[in-house]
């Protein structure tokens, strides 16, 4: 059961993602975005890590996407204008996008990674509860947590300020 | 005097009447057509009476549906034919008040009794047939299952009986149970059981809540409410306008984005649904008792928002456009506040399950978190507010205010497509109001301290055994409190619709981030230093105990006055009503 | 000014595809929205022009006319007892102060003044003013309904019901009555209408008490119409308002007050706007006169009421109302319409029909204001400017 | 102040432009000549004996047999009570009348002394054809500026309340007429 469902995650995932680089209309693209963020979340609860997945739909799928087409909405010309790029950077895009994928495939194709042994999952005693994710946050990793809010702080109050020029 | 039919109204009878007979014929035949499989497969596969040895395991599997399922098609086209057949007789039955209470109120009992059973049969399958995992996997659907139907078919044969709570232990001699217990011991099956439970109470959710909005928007607007859909009190208004909507025209406005367009009710209405697998009803109701249960509602209700904005964006009309654009500022901006108001409760219990938090509150009305401690009061209060600006309800409900902006993203919605976000609309409220329920009413705790029910049947003398169980059950924690409290705080919802004017968006913003935003970080705050200052291994302040005591008792007595108050002046209003609306002899006018 | 913006907006009537329309007035940086002739809170048949950016609007330019039937000249071939019912067409709300406008101008004309009976008087004034509490009744109703609260909305209609059966008694209609003609009243008063109208006197009053506790001291009410579209007394005057929006800005100006208007021997008092809310001549003082105005007419009946014991037996049509000869002369005479000062200006040429006949419809003057009001407001606040003007549409069309 | 009072004040200060005046009737009333007009109403308005705040109403008459356009003004003076709780009075209603001939309608707009002659123009202009000139919402027509109309489509032909005025047989393809033989619209 649990690699039919992995199969169809994975499915969701990639597919949007090529919808978002292919589609031109805006809200397309999200939509799209909003597939791939929901289906990696799909694959954090196949792999029994609840919060990163809880976390990714919230701060991923509720608050950034929603800001995006916010301020895809608000700054274009017209709610209804269309990206139309010129041929000449979709092919350079095709390019590179190809080379990446020859260049990712290869390398773990490659390895001498056994995968049959990876691919049994060994399922974890329980599942880690939030608890603990909460305690090392702020006993382990203190300081870069620390640090991370301070950058969002900083962030913050620059987009405030630009904000306020603007008007 | 009698009716007359408008002269340019042909209304051929006959025309009329042989469509009832064809339809009467061809129902007929359809129920006929069961009885062949019927016969086949009690005399193929004859379950009744078949040996042990030679009952392979797919054979099993088709026994449900061949056997039982063909009898219970046959029986339903039947039915359904009788009833176009004495369709006036039926009229006659229905429209009388009495009928219509009983459907109303046996549907009501039907579900809560139906899924209290599956659960009871859910867990007695899970104690007593699967005691060892033996794996093995079945030739067609390639599904491993973990116990083989000879193993549970022996059990049955050897006289294990099964005991049931209500009914008591059963032993059958023929396989009958056997039949019915096999499908549900794979975990597909049970969590497809379990769906089927949701969703029934869920789709009882809007079609109650829209009724009883009608219902209470008539009585504070001094009318009656629908009064004739289904005889008593309009009970089946909903059932009416659903179908009404599902046969209106489907109306998808040119030159905006069709396929979002028909995407977006959608996208509204599943995430409130997702969010009641995580919802639990009691220690046990849950569909999947998830640690992160708080967060998970959390992020399904922020999803809601992506639909209303596809909805705005494809329905190529500049008033949908608004509506969309307000509706995504003001959901981002609530979740916040929201989020932040329901980490005091969390905090206050120590855990992020909500049964959890529900445990925690377990001794009687005066532990609720909403009395615990001064804080928690106040977040009750803050996360309610956030609550309603989350679900566009009432002062807050601006994405589609009728005066402005004509209806908002729902401008272009007509039929089945706009009954569909009003259905995730009510869904999202009533888990909202659930959420406050558990965590700050206490969920499925019943407002009485566990010792109560002894002292009650001492007071009341009950002897006989089977009052005292139900005494003893109905005052003991059980998902009826959960859904008491969770649908007064949807009533309040409703009340504060039908007396409230709706704010203006910058006001909407203002109070979300200068307001409700900075209240919220204080009152965690104080809340931590609070808790910390009361628990044992934390500071253990003395003075700050008996204070936390004082002031959990005059809550505690606060809440009891306001529900006593509503509850007197309820009643007062419906003694002396005629005093208040004053009946005026105006109907004696000479001119009438 | 205002228009030359307007003037590069293609022209509407031009049959261009729906997208050619999309694009070509999209290349503003702004909307511009259409609050067109079918919007909940235009009131009726207005398309208000809206140029936003975002939800700001920058300038609102009033679009009327799709309720203009020419009333005028349809006054010009038909005598003028025969013209009534079109006034009551004009502002359907106040049908019986129409009539009684035009009434008293053809009568002032051809000097049938001074026949008019004392009941006939009292009649009228009783009639006005239960007709000016049915309107603001609709009004109060209706604002709650632009700003979101659905409720009061019924409250007001319950209370409008007994009016309505009111005059049905008396006349038989509910909303166009043509009750008051040229000459009197076409009916005198159903045996039991005196007593019956003081019970719902003592009913009404204090009903709005109680609206006064469910919508106007409401928080958010407050916060959605105090400070919002405010009008200066100065610009009230310069724009030719009238009635409960020129009280609003605290013009104190009844023509009910004023000599020879028919009220002197009654004595009531004139609600004006002090501003207690917000700044004087917001949309919240012009909603609090008009509540209040009810409470005076209350006091009006009443004492009318009382007078009309008296005055049994007087009769109540004059036989020359339909044989009239309006003299080669011209009148312009107003009086207090619930919505402002509604004028006739009728000139007669000697024969029985007029020559001309022109309307001064309050609404039409109050109307004019919005374009000034509605600069850089929010959208929600719009809807706010125009229900507190209380514009009813077929006395701005004619 | 009688409307005798105020001829008398406006024959000292105006003198020729105030042409006629006419008090026996209901509607006692000055005539002031076209190009005068702007002239006398910023003075009707600024006079502080006079004081003419309020723009009643502006009525547009067609004399056809004598081939006149006239604008009746009607004016009024609301002047604030001693105290404030005290009603305004309505003193020296006035009414002021135009005259223009039928050919060439033209009378300079008073817009500008009161905001609500705005609209008023307009809707005399597009009932009655007497254009209002350097009105602030005028616009380009057949022969030099005129009030945009207000109430009939833009481009409606012709102002219904002439007494010559011919009904259009249709508009923009909805016929006026139904039966065959009808030359006019019934109404």
């Amino acid at each position: 059961m649990d690699d039919l469902a992995f199969y169809i995650f994975a499915a969701i995932s990639v597919g949007s993602a090529f919808g978002v680089v292919v589609s031109q209309n805006i809200v397309r693209t999200a939509l799209f975005l909003l597939g791939t963020l929901g289906g990696v979340a799909g694959l954090y609860f196949l792999l029994d890590a609840n919060l990163i997945a809880v976390i990714q739909l919230i701060v991923y799928a509720g608050g950034t996407l929603i800001l995006i087409v916010f301020g895809i909405m608000l700054t274009s010309k017209s709610p209804w204008a269309e990206f139309k790029p010129p041929k000449g950077q979709i092919v350079l895009a095709a390019l590179v996008g190809l080379l990446m994928f020859i260049g990712i495939t290869s390398l773990t194709l490659s390895g001498d990674v056994n995968w049959a042994a990876r691919a049994t999952k060994t399922p974890l005693a329980t599942s880690p509860k939030v608890a603990e994710a909460g305690e090392a946050l702020l006993t382990t990793y203190l300081v870069p947590f620390e640090v991370a809010s301070v950058l969002l702080l900083v962030v913050m109050i620059g987009a405030a300020y630009l904000a306020k020029t603007e008007k | 005097m009698a009716s007359i039919t408008l002269p340019w109204v042909q209304r051929d009878t006959e025309k009329l009447s042989n469509y009832r007979e064809r339809a009467i014929r061809l129902l007929a035949i359809i129920a006929l057509a069961h009885i062949p499989i019927i016969l086949g497969a009690w005399l193929l596969l004859d379950p009744l009476s078949t040996k042990p040895a030679d009952l392979q395991d797919w054979k099993v599997l088709l026994v449900p549906p061949l056997c039982l399922g063909s009898i219970g098609g046959m029986l339903l086209f039947a039915g359904a034919a009788f009833a176009i057949y004495a369709y006036e007789l039926i009229g006659r039955v229905l429209s009388a008040p009495w009928v219509a209470f009983v459907i109303f109120i046996g549907a009501i009992f039907g579900i809560v009794i139906g899924v209290w059973l599956h659960a009871e049969i859910l867990m007695t399958v899970q104690r007593d047939w699967m005691p060892a995992k033996e794996t093995s996997v079945i030739p067609v659907v390639g599904i491993e299952y973990d116990h083989t139907v000879q193993s549970i078919y022996q059990n049955n044969l050897a006289g294990k009986s099964v005991d049931f709570p209500l009914i008591g232990a059963i032993s059958i001699d023929t396989p009958i149970l056997a039949y019915l217990m096999f499908p549900l011991q794979f975990p597909l099956i049970r969590d497809l059981v379990g769906v089927g439970g949701i969703i029934g109470f869920i789709s009882l959710i809007p079609g109650f809540g829209i009724w009883w909005e009608r219902k209470v928007a008539g009585r504070i607007q001094s009318r009656m409410g629908p009064m004739r859909a289904g005889g008593w009190h309009g009970w089946a208004q909903s059932a009416a306008d659903g179908i009404k909507l599902a046969f209106k025209e489907d109306y998808v406005p040119p030159g905006g984005d069709g396929l979002l367009f028909r995407l977006a009710p959608y996208i509204t209405f599943i995430p409130p649904i997702c969010a009641f697998i995580a919802l639990p009803f009691a220690t046990a109701w849950v569909f999947r008792d998830l640690d992160v249960a708080l967060i998970f509602i959390l992020a399904m209700l922020g999803i809601e928002v992506m639909g209303v904005i596809l909805a705005g964006w494809a329905s190529n009309n500049k008033w949908s456009v608004y509506g969309a654009m307000r509706e995504a500022c003001q959901m981002v901006s609530y979740e916040i506040p929201m989020g932040m108001a329901l980490l005091i409760p969390v905090m206050t219990a120590g855990s992020l399950s909500l049964t959890g938090i529900a445990e925690a509150q377990s001794g009687g009305f005066w532990t609720w978190f909403v009395f615990v401690n001064p804080w928690c009061f106040l977040a009750f209060f803050l996360y309610y507010v956030a609550s309603l600006a989350s679900c566009k309800r009432a002062p807050f409900d601006l994405p589609e205010s009728e005066s402005e902006l004509v209806a908002g993203f729902l401008t272009e919605y007509s039929g089945f497509r706009w009954s569909m976000f009003f259905f995730g609309e009510y869904v999202a409220m009533y888990v909202v109001c659930g959420l406050a329920a558990i965590l700050f009413l206490g969920g499925w705790m019943s407002p009485f301290p566990a010792s109560s029910a002894e002292w009650f049947i001492a007071q009341a003398n009950i002897e006989n055994g089977m009052l005292q169980t139900l005494v003893k059950s109905l005052l003991a924690a059980n998902p009826i409190w959960f859904i008491l409290k969770a649908t007064f705080l949807f009533f309040v919802q409703l009340w504060i619709r039908w007396t409230l004017p709706r704010i203006r968006i910058d006001q909407v913003l203002y109070a979300c981030v200068q307001v409700l935003l900075p209240a919220t970080m204080v009152v965690l705050l104080c809340n931590t230093v609070w808790t910390l200052g009361v628990s044992e291994n934390g500071l253990n302040l003395g003075w700050l105990i008996a204070l936390d005591g004082i002031i959990n008792k005059i809550l505690a007595a606060a809440g009891l006055l306001t529900l006593l108050g509503i509850v007197g002046i309820a009643a007062y209003g419906y003694r002396n009503n005629k005093k208040l609306v004053g009946w005026l002899a105006v109907d004696q006018l000479p001119g009438k | 000014m205002a228009d030359v913006i307007l003037e590069s907006q293609p022209d509407i009537n031009a049959d261009l595809s729906s997208d050619q329309i999309q694009q070509q007035d999209l290349q503003t940086e702004e909307m511009l929205v259409n609050m067109g002739p079918q919007h909940p809170a235009t009131h009726g048949v207005l398309r208000v022009v809206l140029r936003t950016d975002g939800e700001m609007v920058l300038e609102a330019v009033p679009h009327i006319g799709y309720l203009h039937r020419c009333a005028e000249k349809i006054g010009e071939t038909v005598a003028p007892y025969q013209y009534i019912p079109y006034t009551d067409r004009m502002d359907y709300l106040a049908g019986m102060n129409n009539n009684l406008a035009f009434a008293q101008a053809v009568e002032k004309l051809t000097g049938l003044e001074a026949e008019i009976t004392e009941r006939t008087k009292l009649i009228r004034i009783v009639f006005a003013e239960l007709n000016r509490i049915a309107s603001h009744l609709v009004s109060f109703g209706t604002y709650g309904l632009d700003l979101g609260a659905f409720t009061p909305f019924l409250y007001a209609f319950r209370e409008r019901e007994y009016i309505l059966d009111l005059f049905e008694s008396a006349c038989g209609a509910r909303l166009t009555y043509s009750y008051i003609t040229v000459g009197g009243v076409t009916d005198d008063l159903p045996e039991r209408f005196v007593d019956i109208t003081r019970e719902f006197l003592d009913y009404f009053e204090p009903k709005v008490h109680e609206y006064n506790l469910l919508l106007s001291h409401n928080h958010i009410f407050i916060k959605r119409t105090a400070n919002v579209g405010v009008i200066t007394a100065q610009e009230a005057l310069d724009y030719g308002l009238s009635g409960p929006v020129l009280r609003g800005s605290g013009v104190n100006f009844d023509l009910r007050k004023q000599p020879g208007s028919g009220y002197e021997d009654f004595d009531f008092n004139v609600p004006v706007g002090q501003g207690e809310k917000g700044k004087v001549g917001d949309c919240w003082d012009r909603y609090i006169v008009r509540v209040s105005e009810m409470l005076e007419s209350v006091k009006i009946i009443r004492q009318a009421l009382d007078k009309l014991d008296g005055t049994e037996g007087q009769e109540t049509l004059h036989k020359k109302g339909k044989t009239l000869k309006l003299p080669a002369d011209e009148i312009y005479y107003e009086i207090e319409n619930p919505r402002g000062q509604l004028g006739f200006f009728v000139r007669g040429n000697g024969s029985a029909i007029p020559d001309r006949v022109k309307a001064r419809g309050p609404s039409f003057c109050n109307l004019c204001v919005t374009e000034k009001v509605c600069q850089d407001v929010l959208l929600g606040d719009v809807a706010a400017i125009i229900g507190s003007i209380d514009v009813v549409m077929g006395e701005v069309d004619r | 102040m009688a409307p005798e009072e105020i001829a008398e004040i406006l024959k000292e200060t105006f003198g020729a432009s105030i042409t006629d005046t006419e008090f026996e009737t209901a509607h006692p009333r000055v005539v002031v000549t076209a190009d005068a007009w702007p002239e006398v109403a910023a003075f009707l308005r600024d006079d502080e004996r006079l004081q003419l705040n309020f723009l009643r109403s502006i009525s547009a008459v067609d004399y056809l047999e004598d081939d006149k356009f006239a604008a009746v003004y009607d004016l009024a003076s609301y002047r604030p009570g001693k105290t404030d709780s005290d009603a305004w009075a309505l003193t020296n209603a006035v009414a002021v009348q135009v005259w223009t001939d039928r050919s060439d309608p033209h009378i300079p707009s008073v817009a500008h002394v009161w905001r609500a002659a705005d609209w008023h123009e307009r809707e005399a202009y597009d009932l009655m054809g007497v254009i209002f000139d350097n009105h602030p919402d005028s616009v380009e027509g057949l022969n030099g500026f005129h009030p945009r109309r207000i109430l009939c489509p833009d481009d409606w032909e012709g102002h219904p309340l002439q007494k010559d005025y011919a009904f259009p047989m249709e508009y923009h393809g909805i016929p006026a007429v139904t039966e065959l033989n009808q030359t006019r619209p019934i109404h």
